[in-house]
C-alpha cells in the first residue's frame, strides 16, 4: 500500500496526571474511511483531540503525509486540510447559522466556493436554511449537530475526524449523515477518521476499524472482517446471549456504612 | 500517597480527613498561638494585620469561591461593619464583645438587602454593581455626618472585653490572640458550610444555575443568603479593621480596597479556605517586604530610592504580575502541586503539572 | 387522574411555534416517550414542565393541579425530576457531590443549624448519604464516586445526569435522550434501568430519546412529534409502523428492520 | 536612650502618597526634601549626625498607611515624622506618636488638626487654607470687586475647610454667599455645576479641587462663555501646572497662598540655584509640593540643630519652638516661637501671561 | 439654551466615556477578558501624544503624533498580549481580570516615573477655539470628539458585524475551542484586539486630554467608563457609547438641576437601577442558555 495520509505513532497524552491514551498507533491511508470503536472513557476524544491539536501529546507522533504535526497550534492543522467534528457541538452559540457555517470556511479565500458550499450545507439540512438567522444557541440539540457537522465540511478538508457525528440526531438523519460520509468519501475522496458509538453503521460505512479499550489499540481490521468477529459483535453490536440479561440487573444491595 | 480507607459516611463529613491532617492543623494553629512569644511587637502587629485581612478575605471567598459570584465592592461592607461596630459600642454603650457579633449581622443584613434585587446578576455585571456600591458607600459616610462623623471619621475606643483591653500598642500580643481566636471561629462555621446542603447549594449556583433550579434550589435565595454571610463575614473583618486602625473615615474603606480583596483571593487561591489566609500573607506582608527589600539595598549599596517614587506600588504590581502568570490557581493550588509531587516522589512525572491546553466559552450564555 | 397532562400547550418564540397545540397525559407507572425529528419540541415541552419556559396558551398539570403558578426551583419539590439533552451537571464537583445536590429538595436544616453543624444536620448529612449510596448502586457509580465531573467521559455523565436525577427521589423522571453517545451495552444498561425505575422504585418515566430499539423495548406508550405538533400516539409498535412517523421520523427502509 | 537617634545618625520618616491621588504632592515634596537633606548629610549632617530619611507609600490607603506607621515607629524607630500626607493618615497615627514621645513636623495637609489640640510634638508649616481663603476673599472685595461668592469644593477635610474659610470670608466682608457645589477627586467634568453657579448669579468662586479639576474647571468656564466669573484658590491650587495651560483657558485665576510664586524671583541667586539643582535632580520645575518639601526640610533641620548635640523630644520641642528665620527659598519669613506653625505670609496672585504675577501680600 | 449647552458639552462628555468602554468592550466581545487597565491605556495614549508634540518634548506637528501615539500605542497592546496576557490563554476570567488590574499599577507607576506627577495639557490645535452660534458656544474638541466616537463607533460595529475578520473575533469569544477547530488563529485575534484596543485608548486620550490636562492618576477614569459600558450592555458596541452618553449626560444634569454633589453618585446610581431592571444592561448580550 502506499504511504498513508496519517500515521500515529506510539501516540499518549495525559489529563494532568491521567494517562488517557497509552501509546497508540494506527494508520488512515487516502481514501478511506476508517473508525475507532471503543466504551466509553477509552480514550476516543482524547486521540482524536491529540490529532487535531488541541491537546499537545507527551509521548509519540502524528504524521500528516510524514510531516509532524503533534503538538502545532490547531489552527495551523487545519490550515493543513484536518478538519475536526468535534463530540459535544461546540457551535458558536451568539452567532447566526450562517456566519457559524462562514466560519467553518474561515481558512479558505475563495468567495464563490464559500457561497456555493453553503448552498451545498443547506440542500444536506434544509432545516438549516429555514433557521439562517436564528441564533445557533438557541437550536434544538439535533439541529446544532448538522450545523457541527455542515460547518465541518465548509472547509473542504482533505481530512476530516468525525466525532459521534450521530449524537441525538433523528434515526432518519443519521442515515443521511451516513449518506453524505459515504459521498464525500466516494466524490470527492476526503478520508475520514470515524468515531461512533453505533458501531454497526459506522462499520457500515468503513473500509478499516480499530478497537481501542482504556487507552490502548486491541484488535484492527478490515471493517468487514470486525463487524463478523464475536467480540465485536457481542460488546459494539449487542449481539448477545439473553441469559446474560438477568445478571445485569440491579438487585437491592446492602449498603456499607 | 496517603490512602484513607473510608469506612463510614462519617469518614466524608468529619473536619479533618485522617488523624494526619489534624494533627498539621493542630501544630499550626500551636505555632500561630506563640508567636508572639517568638516576635516582637512590630512582627505580632503584622501578623494581627494579615489576620485582620484574611478575615475580610474569607467573607469575599465564600462568595467568589463557594457561589461564584465576583464582587468588587467588599469594601463598602468593611466600612459598614466597622461603623456599626464602633457606633455600637459609642452611641448605644453596648460592650464589644455584643458590638462585634453585631455588626457582622448588621452588615449581613445589608449584604442581603442590596443582593435581593440583584441576583440575576453575573460576572462583569454584579462585579461593576458592587463597584458601584462601593462608590456610593463613600458618599452616604459623608451624607450621614452626624453619625459617621462625616469626612473627620471616628474614633474607635480600645477593644474591651471583661475589663481586658487589646490596645493595638500596649496589648499586641493579646489583640493577636483575640483576633486568631476569631479567624479559627469563622474557618470552622466557613467548613461546616461547605460540608452541609447550603455549601453543595453554593457549588450548584455557581456551577449551573439551570441544574440548580432543577434540583429544587431558589436560585436567588441562595445568592442572596450567599451574599448576606459573606458580607456578614467581610463585616467582622471590617469591624477588627476599624479597631486595629483606631481611626477611620470615608476614605479608609476605599475602592483600592475592595480590589485588594478580590486580588488577595485570586492570589491566594479561589475557592479554599487556606487561599484567604495564604492570599493575606502575601498582601498583607509583600508592602513590607518590599519595603524592607528597599531599605537594605538602599543601605547596601547607597542607592537612593526616593528617586523614584511609587516604585514600591510598581514593584507590588509586577509581583502580583508574576503571581498570576505563575499559578492562575493561586498559591494553595502550586501547594497541592509540590505536596503531591512530594508524596508521590520518587514516582511522580516530570511533565505531570505542565499547564495543559485549555479553552474558555463565553459566559454570556445563561 | 393522570400523573402529568398537557393541556392543549403552545409555545412560540418569536414567529416560530415550536409547540404547538399538544395534549398527551401521562399516567402512573408508565414509561412514556417523545419522539420526532430534530427541533420537533420535544426538549422544550420537558422546559416547559421544568417551568424554564411558560406555555403561550394552554395548561400542564401535575397530580391534577397546574404547576403554571409554580416557579422552577419548585418543581422538584413536587417530584419531578429531569435529566438534559446536553448535560448540564455541577462540574466543578465531584459525583458524590453531585448526587447529593440532588437531595436538596429533602433537606430540612437551615443555614444557622449548618453553620454550627448540629447533631441534627449531621443526622440528616447520613440520611442523604445513604440515599444517594443506593443511586450508585443501583447505577454502578462506584468507580467514579469522587471523580470530578470536569473529567468523566460523556457516556459516564450521562449517567451521573440520571443518578442526580433519581437521587430527587421524584414521581416523575424526565429524561432528555438517556442514550444518546452511549453505545449498544451501555444503551442495554440503560434500558434495564429504566425498567426498575418503574418496576422497583415505582417511578413514571417521561422520556425523549431518539433509539428505537431502546424506546420499544422500555416504554409502554409513545408519542410522535414533528414541528411541534403530535403526529401519533400509542404503542411503540403503533407508532412506529405510522406512516406519518415513517415519512418525517425514521425514513423508508426502516419498516423492515421495525417490522 | 532616644529612639531613632545615635551618634552617627538620626532616623527621620515618612508617611506618603507617592502613587496614589495625591502623589503629585507628595512624590516632589519627598524628592525635594531629600535634596536638601543630602546637601545637609554632605556637609556632614547636623550635629554629626547624619539623616536617614525613610519614605513609606501608602498610596492614600488607610490600612497601608497604618502597616506604613507600624513600620517606621516599631522597626525602624525614627525619631520624628515628617511631611506625611493626608489628614485621616496623620490623625490616625497622633495617639502612636504621643505615646512613643515623636513629633510630627510639617505634615502635607493644612488641616488644623494637625496642630489642634495643642501638643508639643506637632508643628505646622504654613497658614491653614482656613485663613488663606478668608483673607484671601478680603482682597478680592477690596480689588476685585466682588460681592456675591461661591464655592466649589471636595467635600474631604481639605474641602471643608476652604469652604469654611469662604464662609468666614464672606461674614467678615459683608458678602453674599449664593452657591456650593461638592465634588469628587476624580471627577472630570464641571459643565453642569457651572451652570447651576452661574445661574446663582455669583461673580466670585473659591474652588477646593484637585490641580487638574482646577484646570478643568477654568476651560469649561471659559468655554461656556462665562468670562467675567473670578476664580479664587488656596495653597493648593497655587500650581505651575495651572499658569501653563496653552490657550490662555487658565488665564485670570487668582490664588491666595503661603508663599510668592517662584517664577517672579528667579532673580534672586538662591532661589535660582535651587531650582536649577531640583530641576537637575527631578527632571521637572518644582512644583508647589517641592517647594512644601524644601521648606519643611528646612525647618526640621534648623530645629535638629537648635535642639543641641543632646537630641530628645525635649530638647527637638525647645529647639523648634525657638525657630525664627526667613525661609529664602518660598520667601516667606518663619517663625514657630508664638505658635506651633511656621509661615504666616499670605500672597495674592493671579495668571497673566501663562505666569502667576503677585498681585498684593499681607 | 443653558440646557443645550449642558446637553452638548453633556455629549462630548459622555463621548469620551464611550471611547473608553469601547475599548473594554472591544477585549470583552473578542476576547471575553476584561481589561481593568483600559483606563491607563488611556492615559498612556494621551501622555505619548503629548511627548510627541508639545513644544516642550519633541514638538512634532499634531496631525503627525496623533498617527504615530496611535500606532505606538497599538504595538504596546500589541506586545502586552503577546508577552504577558497570552501566558493567561483558556485561565479562568476572574485571573485575568487581575492580571489586568496589576498591569494598571505598573502602568500609573511607570507614567508616573517617565512623564511625572503633575498634570500636563496636551497642545492641540483646538485649545480653546471655538464656534459660536447664538448663546451657544462649541468647543472644537467638543465637536472633534462626537464627530470622532461617532465615525469609530460605526466603523468597529460594522467591522464586527460585516468582515470576516471581525464576526471571527466575536466567535474566538464564544467559544474558543471551536475557533480553533475552524482554523481561526485565536491567539493571534486576540494580540490584534488589544492593539485595536490600544489604539481607540488613545483616540479617546487624546480627546480627553485636549479637554483638560493628564497625570497618572487619569485612567482612574476607566472605573467610571466601566459603568458606561455595564449600562450599555457589556460586549455591545453601541451599548458602550449609549452607556457613555448616559453618564455623560446625567452627571452635568444632575449637577445643575439636582446637587453637584450627587452627580459623581448618579452614574453609579443609575447603573444600580438599569442592573435591577435590566439585569445586562440596556442592549443585553447575554442570552438565556438552551437545555
Ligand atoms: N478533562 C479531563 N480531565 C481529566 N480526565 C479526563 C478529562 N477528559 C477525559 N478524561 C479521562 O480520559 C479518559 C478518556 O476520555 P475520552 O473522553 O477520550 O473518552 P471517550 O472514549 O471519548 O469516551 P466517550 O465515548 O464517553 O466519549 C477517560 O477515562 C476520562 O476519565
Ligand atoms: N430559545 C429559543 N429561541 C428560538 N427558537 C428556539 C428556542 N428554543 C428552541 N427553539 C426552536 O424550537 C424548536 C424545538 O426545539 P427543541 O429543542 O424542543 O427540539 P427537540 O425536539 O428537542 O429536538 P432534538 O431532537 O434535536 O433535541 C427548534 O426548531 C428550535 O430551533
Ligand atoms: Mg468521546
Ligand atoms: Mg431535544
Amino acid at each position: 500500500m502506499t504511504q498513508p495520509v496519517l500515521r500515529i505513532e506510539n501516540l499518549e497524552s495525559y489529563y494532568g496526571p491521567i494517562m488517557a491514551i497509552r501509546g497508540v498507533s494506527l494508520e488512515v491511508h487516502e481514501g478511506q474511511i476508517v473508525t475507532v470503536l471503543g466504551a466509553n472513557g477509552a480514550g476516543k476524544t482524547t486521540l482524536m483531540k491529540t490529532i487535531s491539536g488541541v491537546m499537545d501529546p507527551e509521548k509519540g507522533t502524528v504524521r500528516l503525509n510524514g510531516e509532524e504535526i503533534q503538538g502545532l497550534e490547531p489552527d495551523a492543522v487545519v490550515r493543513k486540510g484536518v478538519v475536526h467534528v468535534p463530540e459535544g457541538r461546540e457551535i458558536f452559540p451568539l452567532l447566526s447559522v450562517e456566519d457559524n457555517l462562514k466560519m467553518g470556511a474561515y481558512t479558505r479565500p475563495d468567495r464563490e466556493g464559500i457561497a456555493s458550499d453553503i448552498d451545498m450545507v443547506y440542500s444536506y439540512f434544509p432545516i438549516l436554511k429555514e433557521r439562517y438567522k436564528q441564533d445557533a444557541g438557541t437550536l434544538s440539540g439535533g439541529q446544532q449537530q448538522m450545523l457541527a457537522i455542515g460547518r465541518g465540511l465548509m472547509a473542504r478538508p482533505k481530512i476530516m475526524l468525525f466525532d459521534e457525528p450521530s449524537l441525538g440526531l433523528s434515526p432518519l438523519l443519521v442515515k443521511e449523515i451516513f449518506a453524505i460520509i459515504r459521498r464525500l468519501n466516494r466524490d470527492q475522496k476526503v478520508t475520514m477518521l470515524l468515531v461512533e458509538q453505533n458501531a454497526r453503521i459506522a462499520l457500515d460505512a468503513a473500509h478499516y476499524g480499530y478497537v481501542l479499550e482504556l487507552g490502548r489499540i486491541v484488535m484492527e481490521g478490515d471493517a468487514a472482517k470486525l463487524a463478523a468477529s464475536r467480540d465485536i459483535q457481542e460488546f459494539y453490536l449487542g449481539v448477545r446471549e439473553e441469559g446474560q440479561r438477568g445478571q445485569r440487573r440491579w438487585k437491592q444491595r446492602k449498603t456499607w456504612r | 500517597m496517603r490512602i484513607v480507607f473510608k469506612r463510614s459516611y462519617e469518614a466524608d463529613i468529619r473536619l479533618f480527613k485522617h488523624g494526619a491532617q489534624a494533627f498539621w492543623y493542630g501544630l499550626l494553629l500551636a505555632a500561630a498561638m506563640a508567636l508572639p512569644f517568638l516576635l516582637g511587637d512590630f512582627m505580632v502587629g503584622e501578623a494581627t494585620n494579615v489576620l485582620i485581612w484574611a478575615v475580610g478575605g474569607l467573607g469575599l471567598m465564600l462568595l467568589v469561591g463557594q457561589s461564584g459570584q465576583a464582587s468588587l465592592g467588599h469594601a463598602a461592607f468593611l466600612a459598614i461593619g466597622a461603623y456599626a461596630c464602633v457606633l455600637l459600642q459609642t452611641l448605644l454603650n453596648v460592650p464589644f464583645i455584643l458590638a462585634f457579633p453585631l455588626s457582622g449581622i448588621i452588615t449581613g443584613l445589608v449584604g442581603a438587602l442590596f443582593a435581593l434585587p440583584v441576583t440575576r446578576l453575573h460576572g462583569i455585571y454584579l462585579a461593576i454593581a458592587t463597584l458601584a456600591v462601593s462608590v456610593m458607600m463613600e458618599d452616604v459616610i459623608v451624607l450621614s455626618e452626624p453619625l459617621t462623623g462625616g469626612v473627620n471619621g471616628l474614633f474607635a475606643p480600645d477593644i474591651e472585653i471583661f475589663g481586658i483591653g487589646f490596645n493595638r500598642y500596649s496589648n499586641p500580643a493579646g489583640l493577636y490572640w483575640l483576633v486568631l481566636g476569631i479567624c479559627v471561629l469563622l474557618v470552622i462555621g466557613y467548613r461546616n458550610i461547605l460540608r452541609s446542603p447550603l455549601g453543595r447549594a453554593f457549588a450548584a449556583v455557581r456551577d449551573s444555575e439551570i441544574s440548580a433550579q432543577a434540583m429544587g434550589i431558589n436560585v436567588a435565595a441562595t445568592k442572596a443568603l450567599a451574599f448576606g454571610l459573606s458580607t456578614a463575614i467581610t463585616g467582622l473583618g471590617g469591624a477588627l479593621m476599624g479597631h486595629f486602625a483606631s481611626v477611620f473615615n470615608h476614605e479608609t474603606f476605599n475602592i483600592v480596597i475592595s480590589i485588594n480583596l478580590l486580588l488577595m483571593i485570586v492570589i491566594g487561591g479561589l475557592g479554599s479556605i487556606h487561599g484567604a489566609f495564604l492570599g493575606a500573607m502575601v498582601i498583607g506582608l509583600l508592602p513590607q517586604a518590599i519595603a524592607f527589600s528597599r531599605d537594605h539595598l538602599t543601605a547596601t549599596f547607597g542607592l537612593d530610592s526616593i528617586a523614584i517614587p511609587g516604585l514600591e506600588a510598581g514593584v507590588f504590581g509586577l509581583i502580583l504580575i508574576g503571581f498570576i502568570l505563575f499559578e492562575p490557581y493561586g498559591i494553595y493550588g502550586r501547594w497541592l502541586k509540590i505536596r503531591t509531587y512530594l508524596e508521590l516522589f520518587p514516582f511522580y512525572r516530570r511533565d505531570m503539572f505542565r499547564r495543559q491546553k485549555s479553552y474558555l466559552k463565553t459566559e454570556r450564555i445563561r | 387522574m393522570s400523573l402529568l397532562e398537557l393541556k392543549n400547550v403552545t409555545l412560540k418564540f418569536g414567529g416560530l411555534t415550536a409547540v404547538n397545540d399538544v395534549s398527551f397525559a401521562v399516567e402512573e407507572g408508565e414509561v412514556f416517550a417523545l419522539v420526532g425529528p430534530n427541533g420537533a419540541g420535544k426538549s422544550t415541552i420537558f422546559n416547559m414542565i421544568s417551568r424554564f419556559y411558560t406555555p403561550f396558551s394552554g395548561d400542564i398539570l401535575f397530580q391534577g393541579r397546574t404547576i403554571l403558578d409554580r416557579p422552577p426551583h419548585e418543581i422538584a419539590g413536587l417530584g419531578i425530576a429531569r435529566t438534559f439533552q446536553n448535560i448540564e451537571l455541577f462540574e466543578q464537583a465531584s459525583v458524590l457531590q453531585n448526587l447529593l445536590a440532588g437531595r436538596h429538595t429533602h433537606r430540612r436544616s437551615n443555614f444557622l443549624t449548618e453553620l454550627l453543624f448540629t447533631p441534627f444536620v449531621r443526622r440528616e448529612e447520613h440520611r442523604h448519604r445513604e440515599a444517594v449510596e443506593h443511586v450508585i448502586d443501583f447505577l454502578d457509580l462506584q468507580a467514579y464516586r469522587d471523580k470530578t465531573i470536569a473529567g468523566l467521559p460523556y457516556g459516564v455523565r450521562k449517567v451521573v445526569e440520571m443518578g442526580r436525577a433519581l437521587s430527587i427521589a421524584p414521581k416523575l423522571l424526565l429524561l432528555d435522550e438517556p442514550a444518546s453517545g452511549l453505545s449498544v451495552e451501555e444503551t442495554q444498561d440503560v434500558a434495564f434501568w429504566i425498567e426498575d425505575i418503574k418496576k422497583v422504585l415505582g417511578i413514571t418515566v417521561l422520556m425523549v430519546e431518539h433509539d428505537m430499539h431502546l424506546v420499544s423495548s422500555v416504554c409502554d406508550r409513545v408519542l410522535a412529534l414533528a414541528n411541534g405538533r403530535q403526529i401519533a400516539l400509542g404503542t411503540p409498535h403503533e407508532v412506529q409502523t405510522h406512516p406519518a412517523v415513517i415519512e418525517a421520523y425514521l425514513g423508508s427502509d426502516d419498516k423492515e428492520e421495525a417490522a | 536612650e532616644t529612639q531613632g537617634v545615635t551618634d552617627t545618625e538620626v532616623v527621620i520618616g515618612s508617611n506618603q502618597d507617592m502613587s496614589g491621588i495625591f502623589a503629585a504632592f507628595g512624590a516632589p515634596a519627598v524628592k525635594a526634601a531629600n535634596l536638601y537633606f543630602k546637601e545637609v548629610n554632605d556637609k556632614g549632617g547636623v550635629h554629626g549626625r547624619k539623616i536617614r530619611f525613610v519614605v513609606e507609600d501608602h498610596g492614600y490607603q488607610m490600612p497601608k498607611a497604618m502597616q506604613a506607621l507600624n513600620k517606621l515607629v516599631n522597626s525602624d524607630k525614627v525619631f520624628a515624622m515628617f511631611l506625611s500626607l493626608g489628614t485621616p493618615m496623620n490623625v490616625a497615627a497622633f495617639p502612636l506618636l504621643e505615646q512613643k514621645k515623636i513629633a510630627n513636623v510639617a505634615p502635607l495637609t493644612s488641616a488644623r488638626q494637625m496642630v489642634e489640640p495643642p501638643s508639643p510634638y506637632k508643628y505646622a508649616g504654613f497658614t491653614s487654607y482656613y485663613d488663606q481663603i478668608r483673607l484671601g476673599l478680603k482682597y478680592m472685595k477690596d480689588n476685585a470687586g466682588t460681592k456675591n461668592v461661591c464655592s466649589m469644593y471636595i467635600p474631604s477635610d481639605f474641602g471643608l475647610e476652604i469652604k469654611e474659610g469662604t464662609d468666614a470670608g464672606v461674614k467678615e466682608n459683608g458678602l453674599e454667599m449664593k452657591a456650593e457645589t461638592t465634588h469628587k477627586p476624580d471627577e472630570q467634568d464641571f459643565v453642569g455645576s457651572l451652570t447651576k453657579l452661574k445661574q446663582a448669579g455669583c461673580d466670585t468662586i473659591t474652588v477646593a479641587l484637585g490641580v487638574r479639576q482646577v484646570i478643568t474647571v477654568l476651560a469649561t468656564a471659559k468655554k461656556m462663555g462665562w468670562t467675567d466669573a473670578k476664580f479664587l484658590g488656596g495653597t493648593a491650587s497655587f500650581h505651575t501646572a495651572i499658569a501653563k495651560v496653552p490657550g490662555g483657558l487658565t488665564e485670570g485665576f487668582y490664588a491666595a497662598s503661603g508663599w510668592p510664586d517662584i517664577v517672579a524671583r528667579m532673580g534672586d541667586p538662591e532661589v535660582k540655584a535651587w531650582v536649577e539643582a531640583y530641576q537637575k535632580e527631578a527632571g521637572e520645575f518644582p512644583s508647589t509640593g517641592a517647594l512644601l518639601g524644601r521648606s519643611a526640610a528646612e525647618s526640621l533641620v534648623r530645629g535638629l540643630e537648635a535642639a543641641g548635640k543632646d537630641l530628645t523630644p525635649e530638647s527637638f520641642q525647645k529647639g523648634m519652638e525657638s525657630l525664627k528665620y526667613e525661609d529664602k527659598i518660598a520667601g516667606v519669613p518663619t517663625d514657630f516661637t508664638d505658635d506651633h506653625i511656621g509661615g504666616d505670609l499670605l500672597v495674592i496672585s493671579r495668571i497673566e501671561n501663562g505666569d502667576w504675577k503677585e498681585l498684593a501680600r499681607q | 439654551m443653558d440646557t443645550l449647552q449642558l446637553l452638548i458639552s453633556g455629549l462630548a462628555n459622555g463621548c469620551v466615556y464611550g471611547l473608553i468602554a469601547l475599548g473594554f468592550v472591544l477585549i470583552y466581545k473578542a476576547t471575553e477578558a476584561v481589561n481593568f487597565a483600559q483606563g491607563d491605556f488611556m492615559m498612556f495614549g494621551a501622555f505619548i501624544t503629548l511627548s510627541l508634540t508639545n513644544s516642550g518634548h519633541m514638538g512634532l506637528p499634531f496631525w503627525l503624533a496623533v498617527p504615530m501615539a496611535i500606532a505606538i500605542m497599538a504595538l504596546v497592546g500589541f506586545l502586552l498580549e503577546v508577552v504577558v496576557i497570552r501566558r493567561m490563554f483558556g485561565q479562568s476570567q476572574i485571573a485575568v481580570v487581575i492580571l489586568t488590574i496589576a498591569i494598571g499599577f505598573v502602568a500609573r507607576f511607570l507614567a508616573g516615573v517617565i512623564w511625572g506627577h503633575e498634570p500636563q495639557s496636551l497642545e492641540s490645535p483646538f485649545a480653546g477655539m471655538d464656534v459660536r452660534i447664538g448663546g451657544l458656544v462649541l468647543g472644537f474638541d467638543e465637536i472633534a470628539t462626537i464627530i470622532v466616537t461617532l465615525l469609530l463607533t460605526g466603523g468597529l460595529y460594522l467591522f464586527f458585524a460585516r468582515t470576516r475578520l471581525g464576526v471571527a473575533m466575536q466567535a474566538a469569544s464564544q467559544n474558543q475551542l471551536a475557533a480553533y477547530y475552524m482554523g481561526i488563529p485565536v491567539k493571534r485575534v486576540h494580540s490584534m484586539v488589544w492593539a485595536l484596543s490600544g489604539a481607540v485608548a488613545t483616540v479617546a486620550g487624546i480627546l480627553f486630554a485636549a479637554k483638560g490636562s493628564i497625570d497618572p492618576s487619569t485612567g482612574l477614569l476607566g472605573i467610571k467608563a466601566s459603568a458606561a459600558a455595564v449600562i450599555g450592555g457589556f460586549g455591545s458596541l453601541p451599548g458602550a457609547l449609549l452607556g457613555g452618553l448616559v453618564i455623560g449626560l446625567i452627571e452635568p444634569l444632575s449637577s445643575r438641576y439636582i446637587a453637584a454633589g450627587v452627580s459623581q453618585v448618579m452614574p453609579y446610581l443609575i447603573l444600580v437601577l438599569v442592573l435591577i431592571l435590566r439585569p445586562h444592561g440596556i442592549l443585553s448580550q447575554v442570552k438565556a442558555k438552551k437545555v
